[in-house]
């Protein structure tokens, strides 16, 4: 008699989700809604979705949601976990969506310590509005609003969310982590289980930045867009937790140069 | 024993899952579900390990794992 | 005299490059034109539409809500958009893909077999032509030629598949008007 | 319950406070800065929370996400911040969250300064943000009203779910005036348990989505009709003003809202001393705008006088009101400058003595 | 000059692009973002600035800077862009600072819906912001028309040192339609050398100091007062509309404006090839409004239909503007959804033949 | 005959500023001031002033300037610097100004590597408004929101701004001095001189932290205002240039924990 | 019946404080009051002031262009507020500090020694209170006692302050009442 | 021979130079400036070593320095 072994996780509703074929989007809310449901905390969990693709987040997890204005969504977690501590408060949010628009609130939220996850996806483009620059996007990359390519010179170099909220010094939780091979995305959920128990046991903020493929705007075929990702993200944005509340201070001293 | 069930119409076709499998077990079928896709389909389900990296790749839920019986774990998930 | 049609079917299908065509076409035949597509939540799920407009009036509304014509491209469109044919409207099916009959008995139907027609003269990727010169045969909306100064255009830069692309639009131009005689009889035999 | 002599911001504040407010998400700003200070001090007495935010716009986001759970939420600020809120307002609004914003007039645009204004009544009344939405609008012209109004604000606002906005202006933050609270207060409106909030999905209810969004546009036609009928609804029992001097026959209205009317209200009564009868009506509620009441009182008077501290906004709602049917003059002090009872009164003894009227 | 086949927001980008724009600040929104996109590649090609801002808030503020500097600058975006465009645009208004602004108004309120709607037309008109402040607002109904306003308007934000903002919808945005560049085209109004701009203090000229404090409230006053006048001129010279079918008697007016006075107009032929005469005013410039054009063409019919897509916002506009003289019916269509001819013939029917109007 | 060794500089109007009894805003102007004066470009230079006590800095600095609305000073000076890059743009920011409302603006000007110079005075309160928290005011100080003292747990840790920016990959010039004492003054000088020459080669992004004393809402006299700033402030914000355009990458790599 | 009064002074003065003094004692006293601190620019620059109304019926405007009393504890608050005095108002100077006479001659002029007396007193802080005492004295606006009560309270955390304070406040009032009958000759011939 | 000018207008009492002097010569006079404050003064010229930090201590430019011939710089500024 045969025992399922792997499923849909409680924390999903059984429906398809809008996301292009092979948009690792779909892999993050299986691998947060696998950990919710690890850590029982479903029922006393409220979801923030973001404004991006996954604006229709609400429509797939199993649980309470809030919709959020363009990059606020750290701020309405705030809200909501100030009024309600005992609620576990995540929000899931795209690059444009933190590392732009929200890069206030984000900081803010940080370093108030607010005991909520963020769930920050990172796929180095505007997914939802079309494949327009984001703060992420690599150099030499295109966009449609760098048609010749990122270039550095005029708008800068990729921000690093994770390197930059690590030097604050509030306690917090934050790691990087990629789905865009199952052997890391085993490790992905690792990270978001650890992001979670931090805010289950009210130790701290956590956030996880994901690295995550948009195969319709990177204009190539699923299976290359992992690769591409291997290949053209890893090495600018190194995987791993960054800071822990117990570890100690991240912030670069004065080199006097 | 593992086995791997594929819902034809979760899936998107995006051949990820064929990528994933360290056994090559999965290809891409030549039938298209209500979607239009053409959907992943288990070729040769008597060599599968039960790795799981399929299911865990796949983004849309396509793919569930049953066992007979105990069976190893290569890793925890 | 105001023509105007939906085109309608799957993302691939080159819908939105046939009306902006047409739109062009209309333009340089001295008339009134616009062009519509469809955007937002539709988008996704790799349908999609657009709405041309032609008359010697300036052009009212570009969204058309009951359509003079409509040109189907695939089975979701047919569904989505017949029953909005204005009475005695054309509606053009593209049958090679779609295999139900039309369900209006009021409008003037002909069936384009866009994709078998492109393929035997090698350009299967033309069948959007096809469907674009059974629209012009049928309605007359703009002359032929004016559609083949566009062509012309458009494939300037590969000069060797305009001819091709010539004669797939003449193809449909055929049916579209050939069919304006027989299709209809067909189609009740059907 | 005995008086007690408190600034208007912080009879504000305790109004909110005895009202349940339990959560105040503000930045400073002059001239509403004692708001949100004290705030700071008398919440954790109470077992609620204050956050400091970073910005009017985390701020209004943050006032998004606790109310969203159904707690009773304030803010405060002026102009610029409220300014700063606007997208945060239009999603409070599309989502149907009820709010208490507190907003202290100051005089613009930009940065302009920090005394008393009324030039932001066309931005609150009508045109805060973008979509099909409107606001609860109530305009207090003493502290003891103050007071009042914001207590009357979160019941209007749980029982309408919508963001109610107590405007005043600097004079009504600074002054002291004695005020005095119930003991026992209750609601002004029945209050349903607030089952759309989002406390956990357990399946006792559907789940609760606090959200704007509607990418179908028939469920968003439908959404906006739905909204379109609440307002409809608060026009129709909401609208609060009051009326001075109207019980005997008088030859001017005044019409003024805000601490402008009082000043106004001053005028009238050294012109009642000389024998001299002008009448006025005081907006209370702004939206909805008391039309009726201005058009019939309009109609008794040969002419109508309207007092703002702007260059002419409430203005455009009189001539709603009372059309062509009356003449409309108008005046004004801006950018700071106060109207004074001695100008109200040279502005309408001109109209009375039908001379050419100054205007400000 | 040959017409050119463009979708409406490349001919609005080409069109600022030909008016002198050299600098746009701007960032991603549906349905709009075809403008900051050909804006990124065009500009650099004619030795111009693109930046995309992190944010609309610093959008408008990059403006502002800019703007300064006395350069044609410009910025696009859509409603939940704009509310938080709100704070910017009262500075850029309070220190007269002439930028174009593209508001392409998509349904609401909050998230909303991405497509068509005319639901910011208080906002845009009214209600911006904080303070006593006006900004020019034209609306096209055609793609011409779209490039044609675009470039006139940085003429009339130099010439009066104010915000001028294009307000289309997603049709306008998205459609293609034939458009046409004059050559040799001259500025509408003439345009005198910005000495007021900040490029350096060497001596020659007063320090230039773009700013909209005045602490002292009387100073305060004087600028409000001066900005005032400023309006009035606007009031008084920049009145835009075209009439329809007014040559001929007609029993009903309608009003209408950008791509609803198309669906109007089509079916206005649509009641001339019956032989039954509608007449249509279609406000161009929505500030300043039309009053007189909308009062007089009204007077001439037995009631007026206002059709828009919003619950009732520019209606308001007509009131003012007809008061009590005409009855005034309303229909619309929200939330994304259209107004069709027929809807239009057929609530314009029911008017003529005074049955009850079904209200969208 | 005798020399005149130290009077008051062209940049600065010969006005009484409107700042109170020992605020070092106007120790600040000066060294400002004097700076531009050195290097010759006050007649290309546009200043932009913050909403804080330092509002009216037009007032006082003899050169074209801006006013900006709260916070946004660095898109202000993006606007500027983008439309005329032969213009010297800076901006004179407080602690409220660009570490609280302002986040978003200052790491993306930072970020783009906007060439224009950030004078960041932190003096850990909000001086304008009456003495309000700040996202600098250090842990137990008294400000008119945290009448009990800044508690750490509900509000989180001081920001310490140019550590934050220091991550960021795009290359810049960013520094921390103070001037409550006139030795470090002269530091403070050094700073601002490397900062605004960075500007006028048109190398990169620059911004100096310079840690200044509010005598009036820190509730001490202007003497005790110094010593309080020395004991409290300086353990916390450490002096010293953190990142250089010739320096390396400044940001925290993962630590694996 | 309505008194309203301008106190005006440097911040350091205590001005706020009697304002309120006076307004608490309207108020126990059964009037309606309204005390209105000046906010804004001025502030800066160190000088302050604020309205108090005591009427019997409610309070019109908070801020009075033209109060019925001034209190100037210093020179600029004499120059910036003697002009709008209302004709036949009540002007009392500090005389201790400011060394110039009211230029007004339709005001009754009373000279209040403020930070002489409350020297004498050994209660050099309270010249204020010595103010205050002489503006009710002066003008009866409300009823001594009501504001000794006040000051009770006000001091209550300090028992000891309490009488020097009232004291001071009894010197003042001598001094606005007997000012009543003797000040202005003494005025006029100064 | 280096001199000390206080402007006594520009002085608003600080006393921040009065701190920062190495030689201790400056100190608070008993007079009121036109805006009200006991404003700063010399009071031993002779012992002043013309270090200048008074000058840069001054957050409003009320002390300029002179000198008569050269002078001993003992820090660039
Ligand atoms: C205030 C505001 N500005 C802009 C937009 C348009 N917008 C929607 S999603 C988005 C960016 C989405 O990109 P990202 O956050 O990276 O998420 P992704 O779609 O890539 O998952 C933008 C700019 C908006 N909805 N609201
Ligand atoms: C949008 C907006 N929000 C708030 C304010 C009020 N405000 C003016 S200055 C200021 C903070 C000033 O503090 P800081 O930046 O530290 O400068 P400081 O005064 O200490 O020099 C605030 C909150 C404003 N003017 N505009
Ligand atoms: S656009 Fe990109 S991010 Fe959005 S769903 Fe498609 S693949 Fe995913
Ligand atoms: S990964 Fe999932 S969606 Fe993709 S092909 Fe395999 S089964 Fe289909
Ligand atoms: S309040 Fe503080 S920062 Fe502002 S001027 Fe006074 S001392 Fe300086
Ligand atoms: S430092 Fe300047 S302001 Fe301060 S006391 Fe000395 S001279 Fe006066």
């Amino acid at each position: 008699m045969a025992e399922t072994v792997f499923s849909r996780p409680q924390g999903l509703i059984d429906v398809t989700t809008h996301y292009c074929p092979g948009c690792t989007h779909g892999v993050i809310h299986r691998l947060v809604a696998e950990v919710i449901d690890e850590l029982g905390v479903r029922e006393r969990t409220v979801g923030i979705a973001p404004v991006g693709c996954s604006v229709l987040a609400y429509n797939y997890f199993n649980m309470d949601f809030h919709e959020a204005s363009h990059g606020r969504a750290p701020a309405v977690a705030t809200g909501i976990k100030r009024a309600r501590p005992d609620l576990i408060v995540f929000t899931y949010q795209g690059d444009g969506d933190l590392a732009s628009i929200g890069m206030s609130e984000i900081v803010h939220c940080a370093n108030r310590g607010e005991k909520v996850t963020v769930v920050f996806v990172n796929n180095a483009i505007y997914g939802m509005t079309g494949g327009q620059m984001a703060p992420t996007t690599l150099p030499g990359q295109v966009a449609t609003t760098c048609q010749l390519g990122r270039d550095v010179e005029a708008t800068g170099h990729p921000i690093r969310v994770v390197e930059l909220l690590s030097t604050l010094r509030t306690p917090a939780f934050i790691a990087r982590a990629s789905v865009h091979d199952p052997l890391l995305s085993i490790n992905a959920k690792e990270m978001l289980r650890r992001a979670f128990r931090y805010q289950v046991e009210n130790t701290c903020f956590s956030l996880v930045e994901i690295l995550s493929t948009c195969p319709t705007n990177w204009g190539v075929p699923p299976a290359e867009a992992t690769e591409w990702l291997a290949r053209n993200m890893l090495p600018y944005y190194p995987l791993g937790v960054f800071k822990t509340p117990e570890g100690d201070d991240r912030a670069p001293r004065p080199n006097g140069s | 024993m593992p086995q791997i069930i594929i819902t034809p119409n979760a899936c998107k076709g995006c051949e990820l899952c064929v990528q994933a499998c360290p056994q090559k077990i999965l290809g891409m079928g030549k039938r298209i579900n209500d979607k239009g896709y053409f959907y992943a389909e288990v070729v040769e389900q008597m060599r599968c390990i039960g790795c799981r990296l399929c299911c865990i790749t796949c983004p849309d839920l396509a793919i569930d794992m049953r066992v007979n019986g105990t069976m190893y774990h290569y890793f925890s998930y | 005299m105001q023509n105007d049609v939906i085109m309608a079917g799957f993302g691939g299908q080159g819908i939105l490059l046939i009306g902006k065509i047409l739109a062009y076409a209309g333009m340089n035949d001295g008339k009134e034109v616009s062009w519509m597509p469809s955007y937002g939540p539709e988008m996704r799920g790799g349908t999609c539409n657009c709405t041309v407009v032609i008359s010697d009036r300036p052009v009212g509304s570009p969204v058309i809500r009951s359509p003079r014509a409509l040109l189907a491209m695939n089975l979701p469109a047919l569904d989505k958009f017949e029953p909005r044919v204005r009475p005695g409207g054309v509606l053009l099916i593209n049958s090679s893909l779609i295999d139900r009959e039309a369900q209006r008995d009021d409008l003037r139907v002909i069936l384009v077999p866009a994709n078998e027609v492109a393929n035997e003269l090698g350009n299967p990727r033309a069948a959007n032509l096809v469907a674009l010169g059974a629209y012009i045969g049928a309605t007359k909306a703009v002359p032929l030629d004016k559609v083949e100064d566009v062509v012309r255009e458009s494939f300037a830069a590969k000069p060797k598949v305009v001819d091709v692309n010539l004669e797939t639009l003449h193809r449909g131009y055929d049916i579209g008007t050939g069919a304006a005689v027989e299709e209809v009889p067909v189609e009740e035999g059907a | 319950m005995t008086k007690k002599l408190m600034k208007g911001a912080e009879a504000i504040g305790e109004a909110a406070i005895q009202a349940g407010c339990r959560l105040f998400f503000g930045y400073p700003i002059t001239p509403q800065n004692e708001i949100p200070e004290y705030m700071s001090m008398r919440l954790p007495q109470v077992g609620g929370t204050f956050v400091q935010a970073e910005s009017e716009v985390a701020a209004s986001n943050m006032l998004y996400g606790a109310s969203g759970t159904g707690e009773r939420v304030m803010t405060s600020s002026s102009s610029p911040g409220i300014s700063l809120m606007a997208e945060g307002i239009s999603y409070l609004a599309g989502s149907e969250l009820p709010v208490v914003i507190v907003s202290i007039m100051r005089a613009g645009p930009g940065l302009g300064g920090i005394l008393p204004s009324q030039s932001d009544y066309l931005q609150t009344t009508k045109g805060m943000a973008h979509g099909d939405f409107r606001l609860l609008v109530l305009a207090p012209w003493s502290v003891q009203e103050a007071a009042d109004l914001v207590q009357d604000a979160f019941d209007l606002a749980d029982h309408y779910r919508n963001p109610v906005i107590v405007l005043g202006d600097g004079l009504i933050g600074q002054m002291m005036e004695p005020v005095e609270f119930a003991e026992d207060r209750q609601p002004i409106k029945e209050l349903e348990p607030k089952t759309w909030a989002a406390t956990g999905y357990t399946g006792e209810r559907p789940r609760a989505i606090i959200n704007s969004l509607y990418l179908d546009p028939e469920e968003l036609e439908r959404h906006n009709l739905r909204l379109k009928e609440k307002y409809d609804a608060i026009v129709r029992d909401e609208v609060r003003y009051s009326s001075y001097g109207t019980e005997e026959d008088y030859d001017v209205l005044i019409v003024a809202y805000g601490t402008v009317a009082r000043v106004c209200y001053t005028a009238i009564e050294e012109f009642a001393e000389q024998g001299i009868h002008v009448g006025m009506v005081r907006p209370i509620s702004l939206f909805p705008y008391p039309y009726d009441a201005v058009r019939e009182a309009a109609r008794r008077a040969k002419a109508v006088l309207v007092v703002e501290l702007s260059t002419g906004q409430m203005i455009e709602d009189v001539r709603l009101a009372v059309g062509a049917e009356r003449p409309i003059h108008f005046y004004s002090r801006v950018g700071g400058m106060l109207v004074s009872p001695e100008e109200v009164i040279e502005q309408t003894t001109a109209i009375l003595e039908d001379r050419e009227v100054i205007h400000g």
